[in-house]
This record gives C-alpha cells, sequence and structure tokens, in this order.
C-alpha cells in the first residue's frame, strides 16, 4: 500500500462525512459547510490518486484549481442566496424541511 | 478554414454578450438580442450545413489533441442540441423581451444570465472532455439558479436554494466520478475512454456517482423535488427555457456517458432501476401534475413526467439488439427534442393564459376560451405533443420507444408509454375543460401583446412539425453516432 | 437519535466503503498523460506545468470557470437589496485594524505580484494572486475604509469583464490566422499568457471583493430581519 | 386521370382542409375561412369521382415516407364520405360561418374532415392511424360544441371510449406491424396477410376488431354513439353518423386478415355480435323518445348487419369477392341515407310550421330506402343475401340467415316508423337555427341515385337478385308497419336511458333505487340519499388524495439528499458486487 492512497482515503472519508453532514443539517449555512467538505474530499481524491509512481501529474492539480474556483463560486452564490432568504423569511432552513 | 469560426463562436458569442450586457445600460440590454440571435442562428445553421456536407469532425481547442487538450465534438447529436437550444432560447428571449417590462427589477439581471446560460448549454452539447463538461455543468446550473432567484419573493429564493443544493450535491458527485474515471484511465477525452473502458469496481463506482450527480440534476422521481417549485414558480420565460432546455443538459450527459463506457461496462441492472425509476416518474408526476391546481405548477410537474421517458432509454439500449438500441436512441432524442419545443410552448402559452386572466389558478381559467382562443390553440398543440397524439414529435417518439421495446422483448415498457400517454391526457384535458366551460366568473381579459402569442404558437407547431418530418433531423442526429447514418 | 439519522449514516457508510473499495481496486491507467504534458512543455510558452495546464493546454476550461465567478457576481447583483450601501455599517470600529492596514496592505500588494509573477515557473498564478488581492479588499472594508473607485459602479463593472473579455479576445483573436480557438502561436504564447494572467488576477479580485460587499447586509435578529425585508418591496 | 393531375388531386384531397384548418391559426384569416369550410370537401368529392385507382403518391419527408392512393374499395368510401361532409358542411354554414364559437367549430370541422379523408386515401399504416386519431380527436370539439350538460356528458363518454379504442387500435397496428417485412413503414395493403401469419393472430385481431368496433359501434362499445348523436349539432351528428363510423367500418376491411385464412370461431363471434346487434339495437332504439337517438340505434343495428357479412368473410374466405361488394354497396347506401335522415330532422323543424307533403316524401325516401324499398337498399340487402349463400363449404345453419335478416329488417322499419312518428310530433315545435336545405336535399337525391354510380365504377351489382328479391323484402317492412301501428295504439315506450347499458355499468344506485322503491320509498328521497353518500365518498377521496400528496411531495423534498445517498449506495455496491 502506497503512501497515496492514504490520502485519496482520507479524501473518500472527508466525502462519506460531508454528505452525511449535508442529509443530516437542516441550517443551510451547515449545509453549505457539508458540501465544502464534500468538495474538499473530491479534491483530495483527484489529487491523491494521481501520485501512482509516475510523476507529479499536474492536470489533476490544474483540475482542481479550477474545481476550487468554481467551489468559491458556488458557496459565494448560495450564500447570497441565503442571506437574501434569510432577510425575507427570517428562516435558517428551507420550508418543508422540518 | 473561416468555416471553423462558427464552432468556438456557439459559445464564445453568448460569452461575449453577457458580459457586454453587464456594461451597458439596463435599457440597451434587451436590445443586445438584435445582434446575438441572428449570429447565433448563422452560426448554429453553419455548424448543421458543414455536418451535412462534410460530416461530423472533431474540434480541437487550442491545437492540442485530445487527452492532453481539450476536444469538441461537433457530431450529429450535439450538432441536433444545438439547433434546438437555438430555436427555443432565442424564441424565449423574444418572449422575454416583451413579458419582462411588467418585471422591470429582475429584467436587467436576465439578460446577463441568459447568455451565459446559453453558452453553458453550448458548451456541454459540444463537449468531449468529461472534466470540462463538469464546468460546463455549473456554468448552466448555477446560471439557472440565478435566473429561478431573479423574482427575489421569499418562495423564489427558497426554490433557488433547494435548487442550488441539489445542483451543487450533483455536480459534486459527478466531480468524484470523473476523479475516479481519470485515476483509473489517465484520460479525460470521452474518446479515450470509449478505448479503454473495463468492467471494475472503479468504473462502476465512478458511474453510479455520475449517474446519480446527473440523476439529482435532471430531477429524474424521486430525486425531482427541486423541480416544481424551480420551474413553476420563476418568471415564465425563465419556466421555459428550465424546463425545455436546463434539464436535458444532464441527461444528454448520461446518455453520451452511458454510450462512450458502452455495454460491457454499463450494467443491466443499473439500466433497468433507470427504467424503473423513468415509469414511476411518468405515474407520480402525471398524478401530481393532474392533482394542482396553478397552471404553472401543472406543467412543472408535466415535465417530471416527460423525463420519465428519457429514461426508457438505457433499458431499451443496454443489452438489446443493434436495431431495437438504434430505435431506442431515435425514439428518445425525438422525445427530448419534442418535449423541448412543446414544453417550451406550453409554459409560453400557460403565461399568457395567466397573463390574461390574471390568476395562477386554473379554476379561473373558465370561459377563457372565448376570449384568447389562440393562446389555448397553442397550449392544445403543445398538449397534444405531450400526450403522444399523432401527428406530433411525441408521437413519433413514443412510436419508436415502442418499437424498440417489442423488439427487445420488454414489453413492460408498454405499459408505461400507454398509461402514460392516458395520464397526460388527463391533465391536459383539465386545463381544456375548464376554459371551454362557460361560467360567470371573467366577462373580459387582459389581450397579452401579440408577440408573446406568436412566439408559443411558433414553438408549439415546431413540436407537430418535427413529428411529422421526423425522417430528416432523425437521418442527422445519428450522423457520427454508434448508430450510424443508415 | 432517530431512524433518519441512523439511516443516513448507515448510508453515508456504505457509500464511503464503496468508494474506498473502488480507491482500492483501480488498475493503474494504461494512458500516461503526465508524459504528455512534459512533452509539450517546450511549446506551452510556460515553465510551471500545473500553469501550461491550466492557460494552455486545458484553457478553455479556465474560461468557463471564469465565466462561473462572473455569474455569481451577476447573482448578487441582481439579488443586492434596493437600500443603499452603507459602508460604514460593515465596518468594525477598530482603529488597530486601520492602522495595521497601512502597514499590511503594500505588503499584500507585492506577495500578489510575486504569486502572478510566480505562476510561470512555480506553483502560483492569477487565482491565487487575486485571492490574496480580494484579501486586501475585504480587510480594507472591514477596516471601514471607503475607496472611490471601488464604489464606482461602472469601473467596477469594467475590471469585472476585463479578465474574460481578454480571455475571449485572444482566444478569437488567434483564429484569424486560421487557427483554433484559443491556439497561442508559439512565439507569441508566454506574453499571451501573461497578459491573460494579470487581466485574470485583477478581475478575479475584483470579483471576489464585490461578492463579499455585495451580500446583503447581515441581520442578527430574524425579526428585525424580516421587518427590514417587509420595508424594501 | 393523367399522373401529375390524379397526384395532385391525391394530395389536395386531405390538403385543402388540413391547409385551411392551418390557415385558421392566423387570426386575421379567420373570417374568411367559415364561409368557405363546407367546400373543403370538394376536392375529395372530385378525386373520387374522377380519380383512377392504383395511382400512388410518395409523401418521402412525412413521418417515416407516406402513401396516398386509391383503391376501388376506398374510392366508394371516399365518395360518400365527402359526399356527407359537403352536404352536411352546406347545410351547417351557420355553425361555419356564423353564430356561437364558430370559429372554435369551423377548425374542429376541417380537423376532424382531414382525418376522415386523410385515413381513406392513406395506403401505409403510420398515415393511417394518424389520420384516424387526427379524426377522433379533433371530434371531440365538436361534439361538445353545444356545452351543455348533455354535450359535456357525451363528450366524456366518448373521449373515454374514443381513447381507449386508440389504444387498442394502436396496440394492434403495431403487432400487426411487427410482423410486416418493414416494421417502421408497414403498408396497409401488407397487414392482413402479415396478421394471419403472425404468432399474436388472435391477440392482434381482437385488439382491431375492439378498437375499431369503437367507432363502429359494436355492442358495448357503442354507447358513446347515441350520446354524441343526440348532443351533437345536427350536421355533426350527420357526419359521425354516415361518414365517421364507416371510418370504423373500413378499419376493418382494410387490416383484417379478409381472405386469407378461414378463422371459424371469429368468423362465428363477428356474425353474432353482428346479430345481437342488429335485434337488440333495434329492441331498444324504439323505445327511444328523441328522433336522432333512435336513428343512432338504427345505424348501430345496420352496422351489425354489416358485421354479419364481415364475419362470413373471416369465416369463409371463398365468398370474399361477393361479400366485398356486398359490403360496400351497403356501407354506400347506409351512409347516404343516415346522412339523409339526419339533417331532415332539422330541416323539419325548421323548415314549416305545418310539414308540407313534399317534405315528408323526401324525409320518407331515405327511411324507405333503409327498410330496404328504395333501389339502394334493396342492392344493398340483395347483394348480401347474395354473398351470404353463395356456393361456399358453410355450415347448415346458415341458410337461416335470410330470415334472420328479413327479421332484421322488420325492427329496421319499426325504427323507421318511430323516426317519422317522433319527428312529426318534433316538426315545427322549436325556433331552430335556420339552415341551408340544399344540404339536405343533395343528400336524399344522393341516396336515390348514388346506386347508378356502382356500374359506372366496374363494381357488379346483382341487380337481377335485387328485382327477385322485392317480394321477400315487402313482407318484413308490412310487417314492421303493422307492428308500429300496434305499438303506436297500444304500447308505450320502455324507459331506456340513451346509454342503455352504461346505466348499468354503475349499477348501485340503479340497484338502490330500485330496492327503494320496492320498501316503498319514493324515488328523489333515494336519489337525496344516494348523492349526500357520493359526496361524502367523493370528499373523503379528495380529503385523502390530498393528504397523500402532501406527503409524497414532502418525502421527497425532506429527503431528497438522503434518497439521493440510498440511490448511490444500492447502484454502486450491486454494481461491484455484479462486477
Amino acid at each position: 500500500m502506497s503512501g497515496a492512497l492514504v490520502f485519496a482515503w482520507s479524501g473518500v472519508l472527508l466525502f462519506g462525512l460531508g454528505l452525511f453532514g449535508f442529509i443530516a443539517h437542516r441550517h443551510l449555512l451547515r449545509r453549505l459547510l457539508a458540501f465544502n467538505i464534500m468538495g474538499s474530499g473530491s479534491f483530495l481524491v483527484l489529487v491523491g490518486l494521481a501520485q501512482d509512481g509516475r510523476g507529479v501529474d499536474p492536470v489533476p492539480h490544474a483540475m482542481v484549481i479550477t474545481g476550487i474556483v468554481v467551489a468559491v463560486a458556488s458557496t459565494a452564490l448560495a450564500l447570497v442566496v441565503f442571506r437574501r432568504w434569510y432577510r425575507a423569511s427570517g428562516r435558517t432552513d428551507l420550508p418543508e424541511d422540518t | 478554414m473561416i468555416g471553423l469560426w462558427s464552432v468556438p463562436l456557439l459559445f464564445a458569442l453568448p460569452l461575449a454578450l453577457g458580459i457586454l450586457s453587464l456594461l451597458v445600460t439596463p435599457a440597451w440590454r434587451p436590445r443586445l438580442i438584435f445582434v446575438g440571435l441572428p449570429l447565433l442562428t448563422l452560426a448554429s445553421v453553419d455548424v448543421l450545413a458543414r455536418l451535412v456536407l462534410e460530416g461530423p469532425r472533431i474540434y480541437e481547442l487550442g491545437g492540442w489533441e485530445a487527452p492532453l487538450g481539450i476536444n469538441l465534438v461537433v457530431d450529429g447529436l450535439a450538432v441536433g442540441m444545438i439547433l434546438m437550444t437555438t430555436l427555443v432560447a432565442s424564441l424565449c428571449a423574444l418572449y422575454a423581451r416583451v413579458y419582462l417590462r411588467d418585471y422591470p427589477a429582475s429584467s436587467s439581471f436576465f439578460w446577463p444570465l441568459l447568455w451565459l446560460l446559453w453558452a453553458g448549454m453550448n458548451g456541454i452539447w459540444l463537449a468531449e472532455d468529461i472534466f470540462n463538461l463538469y464546468v460546463g455543468l455549473e456554468v448552466m446550473g448555477l446560471a439557472a439558479v440565478g435566473m429561478v432567484a431573479l423574482r427575489a419573493t421569499p418562495q423564489a429564493l427558497a426554490a433557488a436554494m433547494r435548487y442550488l443544493l441539489a445542483a451543487l450535491l450533483g455536480s459534486l458527485a459527478y466531480l468524484l466520478g470523473v476523479a475516479l474515471l481519470y485515476a483509473t484511465y489517465g484520460t479525460l477525452s470521452m474518446a479515450g475512454l470509449q478505448e479503454a473502458a473495463a468492467p471494475n469496481a472503479t468504473t462502476h463506482v465512478a458511474l453510479a456517482l455520475i449517474i446519480l450527480g446527473l440523476l439529482l440534476k435532471t430531477a429524474l422521481f424521486p430525486l425531482h423535488a427541486w423541480l416544481p417549485p424551480a420551474h413553476g414558480g420563476a418568471l415564465t420565460p425563465v419556466s421555459a427555457l428550465l424546463s425545455a432546455l436546463v434539464i436535458k443538459g444532464s441527461f444528454y450527459i448520461l446518455m453520451r456517458i452511458w454510450l462512450v463506457l458502452g455495454p460491457e461496462v454499463t450494467p443491466i441492472f443499473t439500466a433497468q432501476l433507470l427504467g424503473v425509476l423513468g415509469a414511476g416518474a411518468v405515474f407520480y408526476g402525471g398524478w401530481m401534475a393532474w392533482r394542482q391546481h396553478h397552471l404553472k405548477q401543472l406543467v412543472a410537474y408535466s415535465t417530471v413526467a416527460q423525463i420519465g421517458y428519457l429514461f426508457l432509454f438505457f433499458p431499451l439500449v443496454t443489452g438489446t439488439g443493434p436495431e431495437a438500441a438504434r430505435l431506442a436512441w431515435d425514439g428518445t432524442l425525438m422525445m427530448l427534442v419534442a418535449h423541448a419545443l412543446a414544453k417550451a410552448a406550453l409554459f409560453l402559452s400557460a403565461g399568457n393564459l395567466i397573463l390574461a386572466v390574471g390568476s395562477t389558478q386554473i379554476s379561473h381559467l373558465v370561459g377563457i376560451s372565448r376570449f384568447r382562443p389562440m393562446s389555448l390553440f397553442s397550449f392544445g398543440l403543445a398538449g397534444v405533443s405531450l400526450m403522444g397524439l399523432p401527428p406530433s414529435g411525441g408521437f413519433t417518439g413514443k412510436w419508436l420507444l415502442l418499437h424498440s421495446a417489442i423488439l427487445s422483448d420488454q414489453w413492460w415498457w408498454l405499459i408505461v408509454l400507454f398509461l402514460g400517454g392516458l395520464l397526460s391526457a388527463a391533465y391536459i384535458f383539465k386545463v381544456f375543460r375548464m376554459s371551454f366551460r362557460e361560467g360567470p366568473q371573467i366577462d373580459r381579459s387582459i389581450t397579452p401583446p401579440l408577440t408573446l402569442d406568436v412566439t408559443a404558437l411558433i414553438l408549439a407547431s415546431a413540436s407537430i412539425l418535427i413529428g411529422l418530418t421526423a425522417h430528416l433531423p432523425l437521418f442527422w442526429l445519428r450522423l457520427g453516432s454508434a448508430f450510424g447514418a443508415g | 437519535m432517530s431512524l433518519r439519522l441512523v439511516s443516513a449514516a448507515l448510508l453515508c457508510v456504505a457509500v464511503t466503503v464503496a468508494l474506498a473499495w473502488a480507491v482500492l481496486d483501480r488498475p493503474l491507467p494504461e494512458e500516461n498523460l503526465p508524459d504528455r504534458v512534459a512533452a509539450a512543455m517546450p511549446e506551452s510558452g510556460v515553465d510551471h506545468p500545473v500553469t501550461a495546464v491550466l492557460l494552455n493546454f486545458r484553457s478553455y476550461d479556465t474560461l468557463l470557470e471564469i465565466a462561473v465567478l462572473l455569474l455569481a457576481v451577476v447573482v448578487a447583483l441582481a439579488l443586492r437589496e434596493a437600500q443603499p450601501d452603507q459602508p460604514e455599517a460593515m465596518g468594525l470600529d477598530n482603529p488597530l485594524l486601520r492602522a495595521v492596514m497601512a502597514w499590511l496592505l503594500p505588503l499584500i500588494l507585492i506577495v500578489a505580484g510575486f504569486l502572478l509573477w510566480a505562476g510561470s515557473y512555480q506553483p502560483g498564478g492569477a487565482f491565487q494572486a487575486g485571492s490574496v488581492l480580494a484579501a486586501a479588499g475585504v480587510l480594507l472594508r472591514l477596516a471601514g475604509v471607503t475607496t472611490a473607485w471601488l464604489d464606482n459602479a461602472t469601473l467596477m463593472r469594467a475590471g469585472l469583464a476585463l479578465g474574460l473579455l481578454t480571455f475571449l479576445g485572444v482566444g478569437l483573436l488567434v483564429m484569424i490566422p486560421g487557427a483554433p480557438f484559443l491556439t497561442y502561436p508559439l512565439e507569441y504564447a508566454g506574453t499571451l499568457i501573461l497578459v491573460i494572467e494579470l487581466t485574470l488576477t485583477l478581475s478575479i479580485g475584483l470579483t471576489l471583493i464585490s461578492l463579499f460587499r455585495l451580500t446583503p447586509p447581515y441581520a442578527d435578529d430574524p425579526d428585525e430581519a424580516r421587518e427590514q425585508a417587509g420595508k424594501t418591496p | 386521370m393523367s399522373g401529375l393531375l390524379g397526384a395532385t388531386a391525391l394530395l389536395l384531397a386531405p390538403g385543402v382542409p388540413l391547409a385551411l384548418g392551418v390557415l385558421w391559426g392566423v387570426p386575421r384569416l379567420r373570417r374568411h375561412i367559415g364561409p368557405i369550410a363546407p367546400w373543403a370537401a370538394v376536392p375529395a368529392l372530385l378525386l373520387a369521382l374522377f380519380g383512377t385507382p392504383g395511382e400512388t403518391v410518395e409523401l418521402s419527408w412525412l413521418l417515416f415516407g407516406g402513401y396516398l392512393g386509391l383503391t376501388d374499395t376506398t374510392r366508394v368510401f371516399l365518395f360518400f364520405t365527402a359526399l356527407i361532409w359537403f352536404a352536411a358542411g352546406i347545410h351547417g354554414r351557420g355553425h361555419l360561418a356564423e353564430g356561437d364559437h364558430c370559429e372554435r367549430f369551423c377548425v374542429f370541422w376541417l380537423f376532424t374532415l382531414a382525418g376522415n379523408i386523410g385515413l381513406i386515401v392513406a395506403l401505409d399504416v403510420a398515415l393511417f392511424y394518424t389520420s384516424f386519431a387526427l379524426m377522433t380527436f379533433a371530434a371531440y370539439g365538436l361534439i361538445v360544441h353545444d356545452q351543455n350538460e348533455i354535450a359535456q356528458r357525451a363528450g366524456r363518454v366518448y373521449l373515454v371510449l374514443a381513447v381507449l379504442g386508440e389504444a387498442l387500435i394502436l396496440m394492434g397496428l403495431l403487432l400487426a406491424a411487427r410482423a410486416t417485412a418493414v416494421p417502421l413503414l408497414p403498408m396497409l395493403a401488407q397487414l392482413p396477410q402479415a396478421i394471419a401469419g403472425a404468432p399474436e393472430r388472435d391477440l392482434i385481431i381482437a385488439s382491431l376488431w375492439l378498437g375499431f368496433g369503437v367507432k363502429a359501434g359494436l355492442p358495448l362499445l357503442h354507447f358513446s354513439l347515441p350520446l354524441a348523436y343526440g348532443a351533437a349539432p345536427v350536421p355533426v351528428a350527420a357526419a359521425l353518423a354516415g361518414a365517421m363510423i364507416k371510418a370504423g367500418l373500413l378499419g376493418w376491411l382494410v387490416t383484417l386478415p379478409l381472405g386469407f385464412v378461414g378463422l371459424q370461431h371469429w368468423g362465428v363471434i363477428i356474425m353474432l355480435t353482428g346479430l345481437f346487434a342488429a335485434f337488440a339495437a333495434a329492441l331498444i332504439g324504439v323505445n327511444q323518445k328523441q328522433p336522432r337517438i333512435v336513428l343512432a340505434y338504427s345505424s348501430i343495428s345496420q352496422m351489425g348487419l354489416i358485421s354479419v357479412g364481415i364475419g362470413a368473410w373471416v369465416y369463409a374466405p371463398e365468398l370474399g369477392p361477393l361479400l366485398a361488394v356486398a359490403i360496400t354497396v351497403f356501407a354506400l347506401h347506409h351512409s347516404l341515407a343516415k346522412a339523409a335522415l339526419f339533417l331532415g330532422t332539422e330541416v323539419v323543424r325548421h323548415r314549416t310550421r305545418r310539414p308540407v307533403l313534399w317534405l315528408w316524401i323526401g324525409l320518407g325516401i331515405p327511411a324507405l330506402a333503409l327498410a330496404g324499398l328504395m333501389p339502394s337498399g334493396l342492392v344493398a340487402k340483395a347483394s348480401l343475401k347474395y354473398g351470404l349463400l353463395a356456393d361456399a363449404p358453410v355450415p347448415e345453419v346458415w341458410s337461416y340467415l335470410p330470415l334472420l335478416l328479413g327479421l332484421a329488417a322488420i325492427g329496421t322499419t319499426a325504427l323507421m316508423a318511430r323516426h317519422l312518428w317522433l319527428l312529426r310530433l318534433e316538426a315545427g315545435r322549436d325556433e331552430a337555427q335556420p339552415t341551408a336545405w340544399h344540404g339536405w336535399a343533395l343528400i336524399t337525391a344522393a341516396t336515390v341515385l348514388s346506386i347508378l354510380l356502382l356500374p359506372l365504377w366496374g363494381i357488379e351489382v346483382p341487380w337481377m337478385a335485387a328485382v327477385g328479391g322485392l317480394a321477400d323484402a315487402l313482407w318484413p317492412v308490412a310487417a314492421g308497419l303493422v307492428l308500429a301501428a300496434l305499438a303506436w295504439r297500444w304500447l308505450r315506450p320502455l324507459p331506456i336511458p340513451p346509454a342503455d347499458v352504461l346505466v348499468l355499468l354503475t349499477p348501485l344506485p340503479g340497484l338502490a333505487l330500485r330496492a327503494g322503491q320496492a320498501l316503498g320509498v319514493t324515488g328523489p328521497a333515494v336519489r337525496r340519499v344516494l348523492r349526500n353518500l357520493e359526496a361524502k365518498a367523493l370528499e373523503r377521496y379528495r380529503r385523502a388524495d390530498h393528504r397523500l400528496g402532501r406527503f409524497t411531495e414532502q418525502l421527497w423534498r425532506r429527503d431528497a439528499s438522503l434518497l439521493f445517498a440510498l440511490l448511490l449506495a444500492v447502484v454502486a455496491l450491486v454494481s461491484i458486487r455484479i462486477a
């Protein structure tokens, strides 16, 4: 077992934890955090699996950078919608969710 | 080589227009369509002409060959989707230009979102690279979320938030699937994957992640919950765009990846499961649509139901003979295009009816047939296609799917097709019965501008025409696919 | 502990196990993309492979990624509430922060510049530099410093659009000789990438700053929030 | 007709009404389309008169490719269909060009007409089915045109049965098409042979027989006919009873495996059903109180007689040539006569308060024709008998068929007598919409004269047998008239509702009503209780449906991510297991 798999497995674990958080929580901010944890998990898998003894693979690194930017943008967008929703309704969760 | 301009223009042009519309004053934003629509139509038609004359091709962005660079695939399927997008989005844009005059606050930011959405969709249709598809999905998905939120009412915000959460979860699952596929095959290009794909645990798990991620974005039952509030509650042109085009994006990716991985890799169990979920969608969506009291909610649930038909593609194409698979391909694409046209028409004409009576309640439509026969006519024509009555596109699609199901001895899908048609007839006639009934509720109606009626009518007629002349489009759609041009 | 949570936990464990299995079972790829990247490096115009992938081999991804960022800003603009911005409302009344800012700001700018420049031969690049720039903007905002040009909507929007427009323009311009979209001619590749990176850095920084600034103001009390919301139609 | 001209005529026949219907979409033109709508059937009429069977047009751009053309049989069908639509259109000019909702009426009219003509000239299955469905569904708009309770109910029943019929037809056609050489573009002409050899032969025949039977008024699938004929505007009823009912017959003729294999069991089933229809419909019909509904039952009865011919053909393929002529002649005769009778119902109401003699002569002609005394009726009945009794290995029982046909004619006579009697009661009773009586006159004349056209088209009509059968035709008429006179004097009609068995399909209210009456409770009281119960049940159902809907919606919404994880786990783990 190579060290690389440790990273990938950590990524998998983060993804699983994030998924649980995403399901379990109702508070939208927490769900967003869970989403970001899942995202980190995927990025870790992406980078972790690329180390297979043939040197560093720059492609996953580039993909992860793109992925991070996309995640930042999505999170920002979600925060905007969330804040506006909170101000309109005073709720931190979605209706019909509880 | 000038002709190759049109391929990158298909996404570069909407992107540029998106930026431009952000820079000009709000009054000028709607007017940009008079530049954009002709140019995009020209580019789409040029791509089609080249496809027909010169055959399918690969476009190497940056001049880098596929696994290193990103390629675009210009085959029949991609071009078909591009033309469909151009037609539907152009008409929706024309509709929106008039419709949004009543919503000045929302209208100024509708336009940049529309162009970015368009760029994202064209990016998806052309993409040959599974990671590029992820970015394209995000562009399309976030633009769609933004459009849903445009109204900024509490309902719209909640719908947008729910949609966003679903979209984010779906994208991440897809991304993880892509990560696993890259780790296994060392390539992101579909052509490379097609060559290398082999059945092993990693591929299967990756496929599961990709499927589920895309299902969530396509809103297949039972993961459809975000769709009705988002599509039913948005501004009318937004609903039309979302229902007609956006959900097709993720389905399209799923279809491509399924075919790329090939019958050795894609498990029959999953195919049948997708078919069963599709059948569930047809029944559940139909039932819910029938129960609705709000016109646009009814149409939104009808989308939930119609998505189900598309997923019959998977059981019909996996592990069946070449003839059945070809029919399934033809039928699914016909259903997809016909639904795009009919659903856009249905939403637009529903918007017109709502505008005319000033209420979203179906029960308030009593007697509207006397005042707005044209809006009702478009609604009916589109309904004909959704019900699958001849000679509409919906009928042709179902006819082909029926043949495929019979040929592959999967008669149980026939029941879905038949009962689904009856259910759609039930909810379409529910609207009709109300509008033909004479009642005291209204004695006059507001007359919406002619543009609104005409755009809806064009789309509705197109959904019928595509069924009448199905032969040629289906031939083009097969160009460059595994089903040959036979 | 409800049934829902238990089943959620079980399902997540199942998903994790399946994923772990997939990771373990992975066959090594036959395709060797790193080799291809290494072979193509001399034609890329930069020395760092990640930057080469980001801005040359897979520059189309980056283009769309910038579009995603822009999208977030558009939505934020669309959802901005009608009430005027109150810059001082965001500022923390903290003299120390203001004092430190005077020292930090030049440093931050230098770091951003360095990151941008470093991108061509070592880790770094437009996004990293842009983020650092944005951090400076956020700090300024927190310190309650208002700068006229940051509040100028037209200028701001031009800055936001600059990166994507340049990127698109370069991509389309290189097509004039007949090359595909985004094909940099070898002799200009380095320069073009640098120009793109520069404008991208600026736009990314501005994008992140405006996302921060455009977020609807925060109200601690839900009732108060509802009240405010009620006032703005 | 030369090739190009013939091809143009073939295209114009269904194309003109279709094009007019599409042009209706332009609001500015609508006003002008109404007045010319009656003439939309003229190209088809000209085609029927002057076209040559055997000519075909290929429409390669349509669906999967389509073919139009005429055969010897379809030419006759096209003739009377076009003529009836034309006459009904002239008659109903008021509906088409003025009056309430005339624009809507006009567009449905044109599309129904286009479908009806299209299905006759179609040579391939797809076009045939498409036209059939177009006609079926567009006709819904015509039936509910008056928008009162009765029309709504008739429309509802019609729609349910039509959808059922369409589904059955589609199933049959699909299964049959599968057995042909080109499953995607099967030609109608290939269907009978393909069905004869198909493994699912019985299933296909059953679904086609029942599916087209909805249109052709097969017993137990016939409810929509009396309801629709009674509720629709008169010209529509004429078109429904004259032309569209024959579309069902044409469906049988072109799809069932007639003349390829002898299918004894199917032959017996179809013949028995036909005989049952012939008698039962007459018995129910004479008890009706509305002229148009009496006519509807007469149609069912007459279609039953035609069914006997079809059944015989299925039974003994050798009889084919003779029976083909008989069925075609019978169809021609019945459609024209029935259309004339329907149009007459309105003419008599509007024309005068005290009907004059010539009017009654005109009304009597089609009635006499149906009873079998006019040349057309005589020829039709004679040729049917002639066909049934031809030299073929058939069972001994068949020799009783002429007697049965004679008995059926008694029923027909009684129905006609009842109809004319009711008409007399209704004459001038209320102000009907002014109508153009030219249409009625045209079709009445055609009832008499069209039989002369048959020899021109090369259809061998057994004139001699007809003349010889005159005596045979007289006694049922005489008997029928005597019966009618007796009934008029001493019998009161039974209270049978227009949709007869449909009422029995919802047996509970009826039974409860009977039981209540037996116990001495009055009808209204029982009805009130029943209505109460119904309302309560409906309310409870509504509440349950609401609760279920809200529950499921909340489930999908609240637990979307949980469902996502569940599906992900299932798909991933199962596909790993499979790998």
